[in-house]
């Protein structure tokens, strides 16, 4: 993938009740946003496992973004506190084996919040544009591939 | 903390006493049980007001922090759990900080003595206290008639008692005073 | 040392427990797992610098009946995990009898000769080398030298290196992996009948011992570990690679310590760190 | 599997920024797609049919669609699929408008991720399965527990609709607090006269269950199905015989063994007794910690007196069970008392204020009483310790209220108001009396409220002092309120020969428990938690369970009487269908792999998750395992990312939907 | 039992009386007293208007010299005195940084273990029935008030000891020592303290108030337990005298002294006759009916 011009791929993993509805706020409030993420519906924030994000990078995510309610928002009343402890450790973890927070990135975003929403998305955007494509992630999944096909 | 406390002087206030005047909703308590509120020239809740107004110069130059005999009734009845009496103590060091005129100089004075008596001697010795506050203030004539009984009664002694390692005290004294600076 | 064989051949002849989990000498005078199912067996019992293994692991791996109940020997690090199953619902604290055991360290392999630079990194930075549960307690705790804490050292030397460098040294590392689940059946904590690593619909994990697979592997098992690891060292003694796996789970205790200021397996009633929440929780690090 | 993907313009919305034909093009040769097309308006009816046709001519049995919002249509696009045979869950939509042409500018790359938006849909829906919605029937009975104002209402209500309810009061007698008041603000119209008759409706009402002296013991299942078991205390007098004559009660040699409730500890009353002459049910009770018979065995004197033989010292508590579902929880308050608190209470009490050892020192509800025609004074305003007139009284807000320091943070609401009135009550009786109010605010913000404080103040003369009272203490029959008037800044003294302070308003001691019966989170001071404070005030996180009146948070009677019909309302909505559809994103258990940690259980904040034992054949235990209770999961999959061994799984939002989206990623 | 005993300034001077009535007592209670060698000035509330680090620093240099002479408790019979002690034992412990200004004023290292008692606490320790059975004088006719100040309740969340409103351990030793307290209501008014020698027409003003409550209520004497409250209401009664015509006065004493009488020891070697105004005639009167038991 050696482009001149590097375009990220950045997932989003977001929850059905804020940040989803909130995305859906800044559409119709046609507020611009750079073309580069993919969002993905869930429930609630505390559906999110970090095998999805794993999975993510193995699928040639740049970077990840997860965003749900705010803390007391949470449509399911918990959902996103036990999702919060979940990412302070897998964050530390990633961090820890060399995947640091210019990937991985975090967000509370209300259903109102349709102008946060295109900051978080620009800005997660331009930092992985940053960083560059995720190559030693694509090097290792390369290599599986190869192993696999011989 | 209040969002305000960029403040210095409301910086150093919270820095000394620990709590932030945002929290008082001059309900005026402290004004109502304390024992010295005839004898200031403005109520506590009102010392209060003033700083949470930033009108310093008011608060600082009021009679009432010097008048504050520290009983803490105030702080102990607080519904917010200020404490006015520690802001009193706040607002008399930076006033003396920044000495300011106070408005009632022999309260001043007074713990100036008692203060230097203790760093002469490693401990307050009345006799010494009496006189050299009597000198600072020229109220030469007070307490002539209980004082003989006390001489009497063995209240008080002619001799300081002082201590064996007096430079001590005074060390802390000294490096007291440094930090000041 | 007599009182350990007393206690168990009490509890064996009383039948208060059906068998005793514990360590004995092979007759190359080798230290491993032993169960002492008679008063005979428990001659036999012994606890020493070797007794390494976490026998804790045991008391999923082996079957025991609903209203049974079984004796364990186990170090501070051993009953930590004990108490963690007991918190995980994987047995109940009337089926445990624990022979507590005062603990002066163990070393590195059960074949290591007892002196400083053998003794286990754990046994460094282990703050309670007496029993925080038991039914009884048995030995004495002599102090002795510390090891260097060498992991805390190698910690910080990763701690400082750049994301890159951190990656590069961990994708050396998992390499290594051949994918034998050793630090897994060992893992007292690790006690699913099926692990992720088998569920194949979806297959989150490529089963294949390749760099990506190794990689989601080792990652998903640290993870599962967050607020769950006792630190027993028993995956890095198991792994015949010699991955520093502890490094990982070392670092999400730290986390747990840090952020939370929690430690697994210290008490029964103790709520668990996964699983409960604070309205306060630190979260500086969201958007 | 056949898929179809219709590709939606929404007119220019679309079509616009993203070439929608070039998607469909696109799409039609991705795997899985037996049919792709794109149209002006999907949701419209010729759009609509569109879809319906395909599914038909090329047996489709998926269909994604690329429109707008999920939020907007998704609905739409489910009935029409499922009106023409194809399950209404095995739809997806991929947000082409709210998530694309409408952010971006660049007709290529907004295709481009158009085009990767609907992969994602696809990918999906390949591993979706047809779901049904989960029906439960609802059992048309609904639960009150409380029998105050608030309670009342909502029973009223209910049971005026036509459904029948079950109403648990613990006090011998419905009414609550109201019944105690002498008369109300800002009207002043009598309180028991405009209750009474309410209560009375509740007795005869042929559709209401009415159970005082009684407690719920135990809550099971949910919404439409809860199981309800209810605790009747042994009155010690039969109810179905009692005719209320009162001879037992006039009889009983003891009468002043105990401590009048209903008073509020002004008078006393016998071992035997109605709580107040309008009582409902007008049945007596038997006090057996003061009944002498119950001490010695000795006396009976009413059993004697009773013609009907309704005296039954043997009685038992019984155990009622009722098929329920809605529950209101209507369990009202209490005030606050300053007397000394046990080490560690979350309350303190007031020293400065004499720690309610004070005789002349009263509490609102106690003036209420003194004020109260039907009250120990018969209206005379007298104070306790030597009924003499006060004719300096003084009135105090805030007392507990907006205290941190004594463990409340919060304004009790109401004191404003009944001060006033209080306040206004008193120079009614007592010409020459003088009344001092100390008050930090005055929060009059009601229908007449503040017209009604300004009169307390312009036509009663009542004077109000801007200040809290620091110290009350007695010297020779007159109470010394020490505070201060920080409006003049002066200090004010008073003697008075009476202090009424209004003390804070705390949920009942039992609402906690009550809460935790029912499953409902409650604050630390135990005021039940409504799911959302402005859009969902009287529902609780709980579905089926409604909130009604002072359980929730200091209010007054119109307060308390509107939200008990909110709550009434809320429980007649769910009553009016025979079964209740629910969504069938669920989570479900594999037991086969669930190794029973039941980390599940602890992140579910619904309590969804049970225990099931697996035994073998010989009955012995294999293991425990958890088990989704579908009535009560609402679906947010928190269990699922929890499950180390992945054996939960959220229906809609199964790991292996998800992993497909990740993986189609890939592509792109 | 022996006890760390911090006796503060007053106590080496106006408040000898203090002094050598708790000794003489605690001769009979057999406790013995250990006095903290080279112990200074605790900075009184001077010290907290001039900086809170000096304030906390003059106690500390105390506490510190108790641990290294090894007493692990410490009573301070001087309340202003046991409050600062406290106080700063208090900030010391919570307030990390305070603690290290302090140790920077000091040049060394604080160390703070040594509980400190005030002397109603002390005498709790000791025991009421300790008391009871040392009692050798019948004082039940003798009605006493109990004025605690301020400092021996206040701040209560950093003292702990009773109740800051209506407190009752002085009440209990009375009762114990064979007296009868009466019930009244300035027990915690403040007399003025510190402001005695500036603006002694206030205090005597305030100590006015106090006595004549306690009269009001029928207490035939006052019982203290803090030097600065004993000279404010003792020593200023002869000017109240003066300035206010009619003043009924009332004795003023040392709980310490009153326990002492009750013990049967001399008044003398309790020091009652150095008071201003003298409580024996009350005392006296109190304890004629029938002498020793």
């Amino acid at each position: 993938m050696a482009e001149e011009k590097f375009e990220p791929k950045v997932v989003a993993f977001v929850c059905n009740w804020c940040t989803y509805t909130g995305a859906d706020l800044a559409g119709t409030s046609r507020l611009k946003q750079e073309p580069n993420a993919r969002l993905i519906r869930v429930p609630c924030t505390g559906r999110i496992d970090p095998v999805f994000v794993i999975k993510a990078f193995e699928s040639g995510a740049d970077g990840v973004l997860i965003s749900g309610c705010h803390p007391g928002d949470c449509h399911y009343n918990t959902g996103n506190f036990h999702a919060r402890r979940r990412w302070t450790f897998f964050k530390e973890l990633l961090n820890f084996v060399g995947i640091d927070s210019t990937r991985l990135h975090f967000s509370w975003v209300s259903a109102s919040e349709g102008k946060k929403w295109v900051d978080v998305v620009n800005g997660v955007i331009d930092t992985v544009r940053e960083q560059g494509p995720f190559l030693k992630y694509k090097e290792i999944k390369e290599h599986d591939f190869q192993e696999i096909e011989n | 903390m209040s969002q305000h406390n960029y403040d210095p002087i409301l910086q150093e206030i919270i820095e000394i006493t620990g709590k932030d005047p945002a929290k008082c909703y001059q309900c005026g308590k402290c004004s109502a049980g304390c024992p010295i509120r005839d004898y200031e020239d403005v109520p506590p809740n009102r010392v209060i007001r003033y700083i949470q107004l930033g009108m310093y110069d008011k608060a600082l130059s009021s009679s009432t922090i010097w008048m504050c005999a520290g009983c803490l009734t105030c702080s102990s009845r607080c519904p917010n759990d200020f404490e006015p009496a520690k802001l009193m103590d706040a607002l008399r060091q930076i006033a003396i900080k920044k000495n300011i005129q106070p408005a009632d100089k022999k309260v001043q004075k007074f713990h100036r003595a008692f203060l230097d008596q203790i760093k002469a001697n490693g401990r307050s010795y009345e006799l010494g206290l009496v006189a050299e506050y009597k000198l600072l203030t020229g109220a030469l004539m007070q307490d002539v008639d209980v004082a003989p009984t006390m001489f009497l009664k063995g209240k008080i002694g002619i001799l300081p008692n002082r201590i064996k390692n007096k430079d001590k005290v005074r060390k802390i004294f000294k490096n007291f005073e440094e930090e000041g600076k | 040392m007599p009182d350990l064989i007393e206690i168990a051949k009490g509890l064996l002849e009383s039948k208060e427990v059906s068998f005793i989990i514990g360590y004995t000498k092979d007759r190359f005078g080798r230290v491993k797992p032993y169960i002492a199912k008679s008063v005979e067996d428990a001659n036999n019992l012994m606890f020493d610098h070797h007794s390494i293994h976490n026998l804790a692991v045991y008391l999923t791996r082996l079957k025991i009946p609903e209203n049974g109940k079984v004796g364990i020997v186990a170090k501070s690090c051993d009953i930590k995990a004990i108490i963690a199953l007991i918190q995980e619902n994987q047995i109940k604290r009337e089926q445990v009898y624990i022979i507590g055991m005062n603990c002066s360290g163990v070393v590195t392999h059960s074949t290591d000769e007892w002196k400083k630079e053998n003794i286990q990194i754990k046994c460094k930075y282990c703050a309670d080398k007496s029993p925080m549960l038991y039914d009884a307690v048995a030995g004495t705790a002599e102090p002795f030298e510390q090891p260097d804490d060498t992991q805390a050292v190698l910690m910080q030397k990763l701690e400082a290196m750049s994301s890159a460098e951190r990656w590069d040294f961990w994708a050396k590392e998992f390499e290594k992996c051949i994918k034998c689940y050793a630090c897994r059946q060992v893992c007292p904590m690790c006690y699913c009948e099926q692990c992720i690593a088998e569920k194949n619909q979806p297959q989150w994990i490529t089963t294949s011992p390749t760099p990506a697979g190794n990689f989601s592997w080792n990652i998903i098992k640290a993870f599962h570990m967050a607020g769950r690891c006792v630190g027993c060292h028993e995956c890095e003694r198991a792994c015949p690679m010699g991955i520093p796996l502890t490094l990982l789970t070392r670092k999400m205790g730290m986390v747990a310590g840090k952020e939370f200021n929690y430690r697994h397996g210290m008490a029964i009633d103790q709520p668990t760190l996964v699983g409960s929440y604070n309205f306060n929780d630190n979260e500086d690090f969201i958007k | 599997m056949k898929i179809g993907v219709f590709v939606c313009y929404c007119g220019e919305n679309i079509g616009r920024t993203v070439d929608c034909a070039a998607v469909a093009k696109e799409l039609s040769a991705y795997p899985g797609v037996a049919h792709a097309e794109a149209y002006k308006y999907m949701c419209s009816d010729p759009g609509q049919n569109l879809i319906k046709q395909a599914i038909k001519e090329k047996n489709l049995d998926a269909v994604v669609v690329g429109s707008c919002s999920p939020h907007m249509h998704e609905k739409t696009f489910r009935k029409a699929c499922a009106s023409a045979g194809v399950n209404p869950y095995m739809v997806e939509i991929a947000n082409l408008r709210e998530h694309c042409s409408w952010i971006h500018d660049d007709i290529p790359s907004a295709t481009a991720k158009a085009i990767d938006l609907v992969r994602i849909a696809v990918e999906k829906v390949k591993y979706n399965e047809p779901l049904q919605t989960i029906q439960v029937p609802v059992t048309k009975r609904a639960l009150v527990i409380g029998g105050g104002i608030a309670g009342i209402q909502s029973a009223l209500d209910i049971a005026n609709a036509g459904f029948p309810v079950v109403l648990v009061e613990k006090e011998p007698s419905i009414g609550g607090h109201m019944s105690q008041l002498s008369e109300t603000f800002p009207t002043l119209d009598c309180s028991q006269c405009i209750l009474t008759p309410r209560m009375v409706e509740v007795y005869q009402h042929s559709n209401i269950t009415l159970l005082t002296y009684s407690e719920v013991e135990k809550v099971e299942g949910f919404i439409g199905n809860f199981k309800v078991t209810v605790r009747k205390k042994a009155r010690s007098v039969k109810d179905e015989v009692c005719t209320g004559c009162g001879l037992c009660v006039q009889n009983c040699p003891i009468k002043k063994k105990a401590q009048s409730e209903f008073d509020e500890s002004l008078t006393t009353r016998p071992a035997i007794y109605v709580p107040f002459p309008q009582a409902v049910p007008n049945i007596p009770v038997i006090d057996r910690s003061v009944c002498t018979y119950y001490k010695t065995g000795k006396c009976q004197m009413c059993k004697k007196v009773c013609g009907r033989e309704a005296i039954d010292f043997d009685q038992q508590d019984t155990f009622l069970t009722f098929d329920i579902g809605a529950i209101i929880a209507a369990t009202g308050y209490k005030l606050y008392k300053i007397d000394k608190k046990p080490e560690g209470h979350i309350y303190k009490g007031y020293g400065e204020y004499g720690y309610g050892e004070l005789k002349d020192v009263i509490d609102g509800l106690q003036f209420e009483r003194i004020a109260s025609a039907s009250g120990p004074t018969s209206g005379e305003i007298l104070r306790p310790s030597d009924k003499k007139e006060p004719k300096k009284v003084v009135f105090v807000q805030c007392v507990g209220s907006r205290d941190e320091s004594k463990g409340f943070s919060y304004c009790s609401k109401i004191c404003c108001m009944y001060t006033a009135k209080h306040a206004m009550l008193y120079k009614h009786k007592v010409h020459d009396g003088e009344a001092y109010v100390f008050y930090m605010d005055i929060r009059s913000n009601g229908k007449g409220y503040d017209e009604f404080v300004r009169r307390a103040i312009e036509e009663d003369g009542v004077k109000y002092i801007r200040g809290r009272v620091s110290k009350i203490y007695e010297e020779n029959g007159k109470y010394i309120v020490k505070g201060e008037d920080t409006i003049a800044g002066v200090r004010m003294e008073i003697d008075a020969d009476m202090v009424v302070l209004a003390t804070a308003m705390i949920p009942q001691p039992e609402n906690s428990k009550v809460a935790q019966l029912l499953g409902i989170p409650y604050d630390k001071h135990g005021f039940m938690q409504e799911v959302h404070p402005k859009l969902r005030p009287v529902e609780t996180s709980t579905g089926g369970i409604f909130l009604a009146g002072a359980c929730h948070s200091p209010r007054d009677i119109p307060e308390s009487v509107s939200m008990a019909s909110a709550a009434a309302a809320k429980a007649m909505v769910l009553f009016g269908s025979d079964i209740l559809e629910r969504e069938p994103v669920v989570a479900k258990v594999e037991a086969s792999t669930c190794a029973g940690c039941f980390y599940c259980q602890k992140v579910c904040a619904y309590s969804a998750i049970e225990r099931k034992e697996i035994r073998d054949r010989q009955g012995n235990l294999i293991k425990v395992v958890a088990y989704v209770n579908a009535g009560l999961c609402q679906g947010c999959g928190t269990c699922n990312a929890t499950c180390p061994s992945k054996s939960v799984e959220l229906i809609g939002f199964r790991d292996e939907q998800i992993f497909a989206e990740i993986q189609s990623l890939s592509g792109f | 039992m022996e006890i760390g005993y911090y006796p503060g300034c007053s106590l080496e001077g106006t408040a000898k009386e203090f002094d050598k009535s708790l000794k003489e007592v605690l001769k009979v209670l057999d406790v013995n007293l250990k006095e903290i060698e080279d112990w200074s000035c605790c900075g009184a509330s001077s010290a907290h208007s001039a900086g809170n680090t000096l304030a906390v620093a003059l106690p500390a240099r105390n506490l510190k010299l108790a641990d290294d002479q090894g007493l692990k408790e410490i009573v301070a019979p001087c309340a202003a005195c046991f409050n600062r002690l406290v106080t700063a034992k208090h900030e010391l412990k919570f307030d990390e940084s305070m603690r290290i200004k302090v140790e920077k004023l000091l040049e060394e290292k604080t160390s703070f273990n040594a509980d400190i008692y005030n002397i109603l606490q002390l005498f709790q320790k000791i025991g009421m029935e300790k008391i009871k059975e040392n009692v050798k004088i019948n004082l039940k006719n003798l009605k006493v008030a109990c004025y605690y100040g301020c400092l021996l309740v206040r701040p209560n969340d950093i003292i702990q000891f009773d109740d800051t409103e209506n407190p009752l351990s002085m009440e209990e030793i009375v009762m114990a020592s064979g007296a009868q307290p009466v019930n009244w209501n300035f027990k915690t008014e403040c007399c003025g303290a510190s402001l005695s020698i500036v603006h002694t027409g206030i205090v005597e003003k305030l100590s006015k108030q106090i006595m004549d409550n306690a009269i009001l209520h029928k207490a035939d004497i006052i019982a203290v337990a803090c030097p600065m409250c004993h000279s404010n209401l003792d020593m200023r009664q002869l000017n109240i005298k003066k300035d206010y015509p009619g003043h009924k006065e009332i004795p003023v004493v040392y709980i310490s002294e009153l326990v002492g009488l009750a013990l049967g020891i001399d008044p003398a070697k309790l020091g009652l006759n150095s008071h201003f105004i003298d409580p024996m005639k009350v005392l006296n009167s109190a304890i004629t009916e029938e002498a020793a038991i």
